[in-house]
């Protein structure tokens, strides 16, 4: 029983040192992350990297406003990627629709689709604030405290519902 | 060239003598044409140096029960934009598709198709989904859309929990 | 062979935006392209017809992510044709310091963007660093890195003082003593001149079709650039040159960019050095929650770092606008220019295509 | 153009960049500060917010919504709301900051906030900041960005040359173009409305200009106010002391506005929208003594919902205290009649010249109508007891202001005025004496010597501030802070007014006691002294049976505030006889009697 603790606590520490962000933008948060991820602000310094493919990704960052046809992208995208894995939420529209809270066509809660591990204020947040947030994250992981993963697992049917109010029944597929 | 020469060239060469030019700035200026005319008149335009066209859209005067639909067009030779309008009826608009003078025409007035609702006759994509994905209202631009009723029933708002508004601190007696 | 068909993004590290294209491939040969736009579709349009004058300030920019100034300008520029709102002098050369200070930061994202597709990541590490420091430029006279709600109708919001122009005039002579080592180590390097010489060409007629503008237009002979044919702000008072080049391929439209950086650190310094003295707004009558825009309609247009961006405003004397459509610069090359240019690309080229096309895709979804 | 070439060495050459210092910025490690005017997360100054919601109004996001703060009880001119920003919605472009009425919501440099907790974004701004770090100012306001209009648009007046010798009206009012450069400064808070003893729907009906649309305008005017003609006149104006843009700025002149759309809205739009007010729901008759603001103004009310009403005035003009009291070069004539005709073209009789107790009697009244309503206002003087003034050259201001007015009306023979004239007090009727007088003077004799002596400081005259102004110009002196001791009387002629310093208004238990130095006295030469120290009321009409039933405090009637009635239930009373002390609150009461009346009558059937 405590090997097992232990163990999950070595792991812990060890996902936290090496993530790997899924480089996928979805909305204008994406452009403050070029330059995190380059020389200037260089998020490799915290073991970060971008990585092209869901499968191999531990961090999928939403990166603003979520269009109702990019959610459905987004949702295959997550449920792609290995357990564990923990999603940002990216400035404003992320939390309450931001700007866009009376589009026909951008979400509003992240929340209600997707389990949200970290949420960071700003319209957009600085390099600094995204750098500073995946401290935090690091932090939440080696403490086992970030596990919307495991919540989205257990509450999926609920998640489902959300999902189908935004995108209608037919999930996986468009018309 | 001086927008006065290219108006004075346009109203003689055309032929119709009774369409109004009004400027709106020294390199812009608008015109209102027949439905009929359009075709004829854009090629035209289109002779005399009027290659490039920068945009078409669409207007929904809803009150006047009218769509207009608006070609933006642009010379850089004789410097000179030109807006042209027409008028089309609200209930089933339908226009003829410009795609025969400018290709790149067919994805603008898929645009106008897809977010007003208005028929290109001629154009390969009427009724084709380009930007919405598995949309189920009437087309999003119309005027009497009401984009924030869609938004609260499709994607619920956050309600803040645990909120209380509380006085921060004794205000000055 | 078999032909397959791939969708080409939206995720993808190729792709710059969300933004797919479904691609129909024999081999590594496109037969077939479509482009599946609208990953980024918020419905400006249609906002905009919900808010103020004003408040639209804060919406506009969200339009083109990487540069949003341009929004701000040619919607301001669209407000005052209505309005016939006068600019004072001084705020027209701040707009010009604050376009062109864009246009470099968008070029240098996009010589870095090149990175991408052809795996010279020096490119993207360099060039992003380039851009950073202007956004430093923009926080010091806007408030804000990317979305600066500076430029609105009658003007600009703040004044900037000599220590501002003094940091600018620092920031550029910095830029522009690195610009060599651009040359020597991305458009002298062996790995870009493979992947980019006569790759994607582009010719005058398909061009034409397509309704390209900017530097795509322009690399095939074509000299039309909006500051030039339809002046505004200051440019016509400014000295400047539009490089322009006769074959068209992906290296000729890089290295078009960099040659405007050029031109554009060349405006600036002009700007710095005749820069005159005076107020740097006129306001609309009362307070912005009751402005109202006369009633008319105004195509305001202006040269992006991708070509000719345009907003068409209608306005009926509201306090709210009543139509506002945007013209994104990119908006043939990324939808037709798409279908009609890709077939016949080799898979691995699609990102450079799109690239160096300029395809720029919240400009394009609105 | 030239391309470069292809060059196999030239990616070696940024091997020179390894000995040069790296550009990273080793954040979190190395903090760095934002720039002056970056626009991080929001500050809010509690003393200084006023609650007027106009950030809510023009933030582009829907992000600020105004919340009621519990157990606070704003002060006038204030509202217990204050803002709360949502930071999932908030774009960051400062324009509430731009707009803020007060300059109390600023933005802070701080820029770094995360929670895995959602529901923390929504944040009440106050001066210790978001991450509760009392965090450095980062963006300003500044004349350029600033999003309101502070200037008001100056009111045209007639020099002062021109109307020291006229009775003719100075104020010139707004032309179309200024009126609405003038409306346009409204930010709709409606804080005036709260403060307007009428609650006139004030930013309402300053949109209806700005909109073009005066017949919008005057109907809600008429919602609240059946003589805007008057009002907009000379209305003491207290939504204007309160209005938010007088934070940083002037306030927007309220009162001219209200003038405009009366003025201008045209003379058929005018009456139809009168007329269309009236329905025909209510059964009853009502008897209203007194046709003063508060009588007109229930008797409109009680006419729309549809009773009878009979007003009965013992002038030969129906008005009051606008028609006999205030100068005409401040509100012509034309005004209160046009105001009195539409309450007459309604269905309301006013039978003039008509005295309860000598003409008709009042038993008579409670027979013939349900409800009996009085309005009869203070139009008596209040008398000075000092030594002399009990003289014939002695004149009170209620005796000597209507003799003005029906001067100028029909020409009748010139009130008497001396050549030194002193007017004891420092209200507006005093400076209506005053400068009525002066006009008088420079007519007779060309020129003007009028003294004002008042109890009160300087800065707290009682007049209005333009009205002292204006005194000024047209030649009046004031002595404030002068008790009146004695009027000098040599030889049966008056030959001066003997003031001494006032030191205090109050004694000790805060009731009226003036307390003069009597050491140090002046005197000011005149042969004719106006008073003018407050009006009182005459109820001799009343049959002695109910004024001994009638509950009195002080000169005024005591009612119960609710229903508007005395201690008996069918007698209402209203305006200056219960309330006081200007001509809205009268119209205010008369609107809350004609309400009461209403329930009253109801609730009877």
């Amino acid at each position: 029983m405590y090997t097992k603790k232990l163990m999950e606590k070595i792991k812990n520490i060890i996902r936290g040192h090496s993530l790997f962000m899924l480089h996928y933008c979805t909305g204008c948060g994406a452009i403050e992350l070029p330059p995190t991820m380059t020389s200037r602000f260089d998020m490799e310094r915290l073991g970060i990297a971008p990585m092209a493919t869901p499968r191999q990704a531990d961090i999928l960052l939403i990166t603003g406003y979520l269009s109702a046809k990019t959610l459905r992208r987004v949702i295959y995208t997550y449920e792609q990627m290995q357990s564990p894995k923990w999603v940002v939420g990216f400035g404003s529209c992320t939390i309450n629709g931001g700007i866009y809270y009376d589009s026909y066509s951008t979400i509003n809660e992240l929340d209600l689709y997707l389990p949200v591990d970290l949420y960071l204020a700003g319209c957009m947040p600085r390099p600094e604030a995204i750098i500073n947030g995946f401290e935090r994250l690091i932090e939440k992981i080696e403490n086992g405290d970030a596990d919307g993963w495991k919540h989205y697992k257990q509450n999926r049917e609920w998640y489902k519902k959300n999902q189908k109010q935004a995108l209608g029944d037919s999930l996986y597929t468009t018309r | 060239m001086e927008q006065k020469k290219v108006i004075e060239k346009i109203s003689n060469e055309y032929g119709i003598k009774k369409i109004k030019f009004k400027k709106i700035e020294n390199q812009q200026f608008k015109v209102k044409i027949n439905k009929k005319e359009i075709i004829n008149f854009l090629t035209y335009l289109k002779n005399i140096g009027f290659w490039q066209l920068s945009l078409i859209t669409a207007v929904d005067w809803i009150d006047n029960n009218q769509f207009e639909i608006v070609y933006n067009l642009v010379s850089w030779e004789l410097e000179q934009h030109i807006i042209v309008k027409t008028f089309i009826p609200r209930e089933n608009p339908r226009i003829t598709s410009i795609i025969n003078i400018w290709p790149v025409a067919k994805y603008y007035e898929w645009d106008v198709n897809e977010y007003f609702g208005v028929v290109f006759d001629g154009n390969p994509n009427n009724g084709k989904e380009l930007f919405l994905e598995n949309w189920d209202d009437k087309p999003p631009m119309r005027k009497d859309f009401d984009p924030l009723n869609y938004s609260k029933e499709k994607f619920p708002e956050k309600e803040y929990k645990n909120f209380r508004m509380k006085r921060k601190r004794e205000v000055i007696e | 062979m078999k032909e397959v068909k791939l969708f080409h993004g939206p995720n993808h590290p190729g792709m710059h935006g969300n933004f797919s294209v479904h691609l129909t491939v024999d081999g590594d040969t496109v037969k077939k392209a479509k482009p599946n736009p609208g990953m980024l579709h918020r419905g400006f349009e249609k906002l905009m017809e919900r808010r103020l004058w004003m408040s639209n300030i804060a919406l506009i920019p969200r339009v083109c992510v990487p540069e949003p100034d341009i929004n701000e300008t040619v919607y301001s520029m669209a407000v005052e044709k209505i309005e016939e709102l006068e600019v004072p002098e001084r705020a027209k050369y701040l707009r010009v310091i604050i376009l062109e200070l864009a246009r470099i930061a968008v070029h240098m994202m996009s010589i870095g963007g090149i990175g991408g597709p052809t795996g010279v990541y020096t490119a993207p590490n360099w060039a992003l660093n380039e851009r950073d420091m202007i956004l430093d430029i923009f926080e010091k006279i806007t408030g804000h890195r990317i979305y600066h709600m500076y430029i609105v109708p009658g003007g600009v919001r703040q004044d900037i003082n000599e220590e501002i122009l003094e940091f600018i005039e620092n920031t550029i002579n910095d830029i522009e003593s690195r610009l060599k080592d651009y040359y020597e180590i991305i458009f002298e390097s062996p790995i870009i001149h493979k992947r980019l010489k006569g790759t994607a060409p582009l010719t005058k007629e398909q061009a034409l079709d397509w309704g390209v503008t900017g530097p795509g237009l322009r690399s095939t002979g074509v000299k039309y650039d909006v500051r030039k044919k339809f002046p505004y702000l200051v440019y016509d008072k400014l000295d400047f040159d539009i490089p322009i080049a006769e074959e068209s391929d992906a290296y000729t439209r890089l290295y078009l960019k960099y040659l405007e950086v050029k031109q554009s650190i060349k405006i600036i310094r002009q700007v710095l050095s005749d820069i005159p003295k005076g107020k740097v707004r006129n306001k609309l009558m009362g307070t912005a929650l009751k402005w109202k825009i006369k009633e008319g309609e105004a195509y305001g247009k202006v040269e992006s770092s991708r070509g000719e961006f345009g907003y068409y405003i209608v306005s009926t004397g509201g306090r709210y606008p009543y139509r506002i459509q945007v013209r994104g610069a990119s908006y043939p090359q990324g939808l037709y220019g798409i279908e009609a240019g890709l077939p016949g690309t080799r898979l691995e080229d699609v990102s450079i295509w799109l690239d160096t096309m300029g395809v720029c895709s919240p400009e394009v979804d609105r | 153009m030239d391309k470069p070439k292809s060059n196999f060495f030239a990616p070696f050459k940024g091997i020179k960049y390894m000995i040069q210092k790296p550009v990273t910025i080793r954040v979190p490690e190395e903090e760095r500060e934002a720039q002056k005017r970056y626009r991080g997360f929001h500050t809010n100054d509690w003393e200084e917010c006023i609650g007027c919601g106009t950030c809510a109004d023009i933030c582009p996001t829907d992000a600020i919504n105004m919340e009621k703060v519990p157990d606070y009880d704003a002060p006038e001119g204030e509202k217990d709301e204050r803002p709360v920003i949502d930071y999932g919605r908030c774009c960051f472009c400062g324009f509430c900051v731009d707009i803020c009425t007060t300059g109390s919501l600023k933005m802070s440099k701080d820029y770094i906030y995360m929670d895995e907790d959602a529901d923390t974004f929504l944040y009440i701004p106050d001066e210790e900041g978001l991450n509760k770090n009392y965090p450095k100012e980062g963006y300003e306001r500044n004349e350029d960005t600033d999003l309101l209009d502070l200037e008001r648009i100056a009111m045209r007046y007639t020099k002062s040359k021109k109307r020291k010798d006229s009775f003719l009206e100075y104020v010139k009012g707004f032309s179309k173009e200024e009126a609405k450069r003038e409306a346009a400064r409204c930010v709709e808070c409606g804080i005036c409305t709260d403060r307007c003893p009428a609650h006139m729907d004030i930013p309402e009906y300053i949109n209806t200009i700005w909109d073009d649309n005066l017949e919008e305008g005057v109907e809600w005017m008429y919602e609240t106010n059946p003589l805007p003609n008057i009002c907009g006149r000379v209305c003491t104006h207290k939504c204007e002391d309160v209005c938010t843009i007088s934070h940083r700025g002037e306030p927007i002149a309220i009162r001219w506005l209200k003038r405009y759309i009366v003025d201008n809205a045209p003379e058929d739009v005018y009456e139809e929208v009168v007329l269309s007010n009236v329905s025909k729901e209510g059964e009853g008759s009502i008897a209203i003594i007194g046709a003063g603001p508060a009588g007109l103004s229930a008797a409109y009310y009680l006419r729309t919902i549809g009773y009878d009403v009979d007003i009965y005035e013992k002038e030969e003009l129906a008005g009051g205290v606008m028609r006999y009291g205030i100068p005409r070069y401040r509100l012509p004539d034309e005004a209160i009649d046009k105001d009195i005709l539409f309450i007459e073209k309604i269905g309301v009789n006013i039978h003039r010249n008509t005295k309860v107790g000598k003409d008709i009697k009042f038993s008579k009244l409670r027979e013939k109508h349900d409800v009996v309503f009085i309005s009869t206002g203070f139009m008596e003087p209040r008398h000075l007891k000092i030594k002399g003034s009990d003289h014939p050259d002695v004149v009170a201001a209620m005796d000597f202001l209507p003799k003005v007015r029906d001067f100028v009306r029909d020409k009748k023979q010139m009130p008497e005025v001396a050549e030194k004239v002193v007017v004891i007090g420092g209200g507006d009727v005093a400076y209506d004496v005053g400068r009525s007088v002066a006009r008088l003077q420079n007519i007779k004799y060309g020129k003007v010597d009028v003294t004002l002596t008042a109890l009160e400081k300087k800065e707290d005259l009682p007049a209005g501030e333009d009205e002292i102004q204006e005194g000024k110009e047209e030649g009046l002196e004031i002595y404030p802070a002068s008790g009146p001791v004695e009027i000098i009387i040599e030889n049966d002629e008056i030959k001066g007014l003997k003031t001494a310093e006032c030191i205090a208004l109050f004694d000790d238990k805060g009731n009226f006691n003036p307390k003069l130095n009597k050491d140090n006295t002046e005197i000011h030469e005149a042969s004719q002294v106006f008073i003018s120290i407050g009006q009182a009321p005459n109820y001799d009409y009343l049959p002695d049976n109910i004024k001994e039933e009638l509950e009195f405090k002080g000169p005024q009637i005591k009612i119960n505030e609710k229903t508007h009635q005395t201690s008996m239930d069918w007698l209402f009373a209203g305006g200056d006889i219960v309330n006081g002390p200007d001509i809205i609150n009268g119209v205010a009461d008369g609107h809350n009697a004609a309400k009461a009346i209403d329930d009253y009558i109801r609730s009877n059937k």
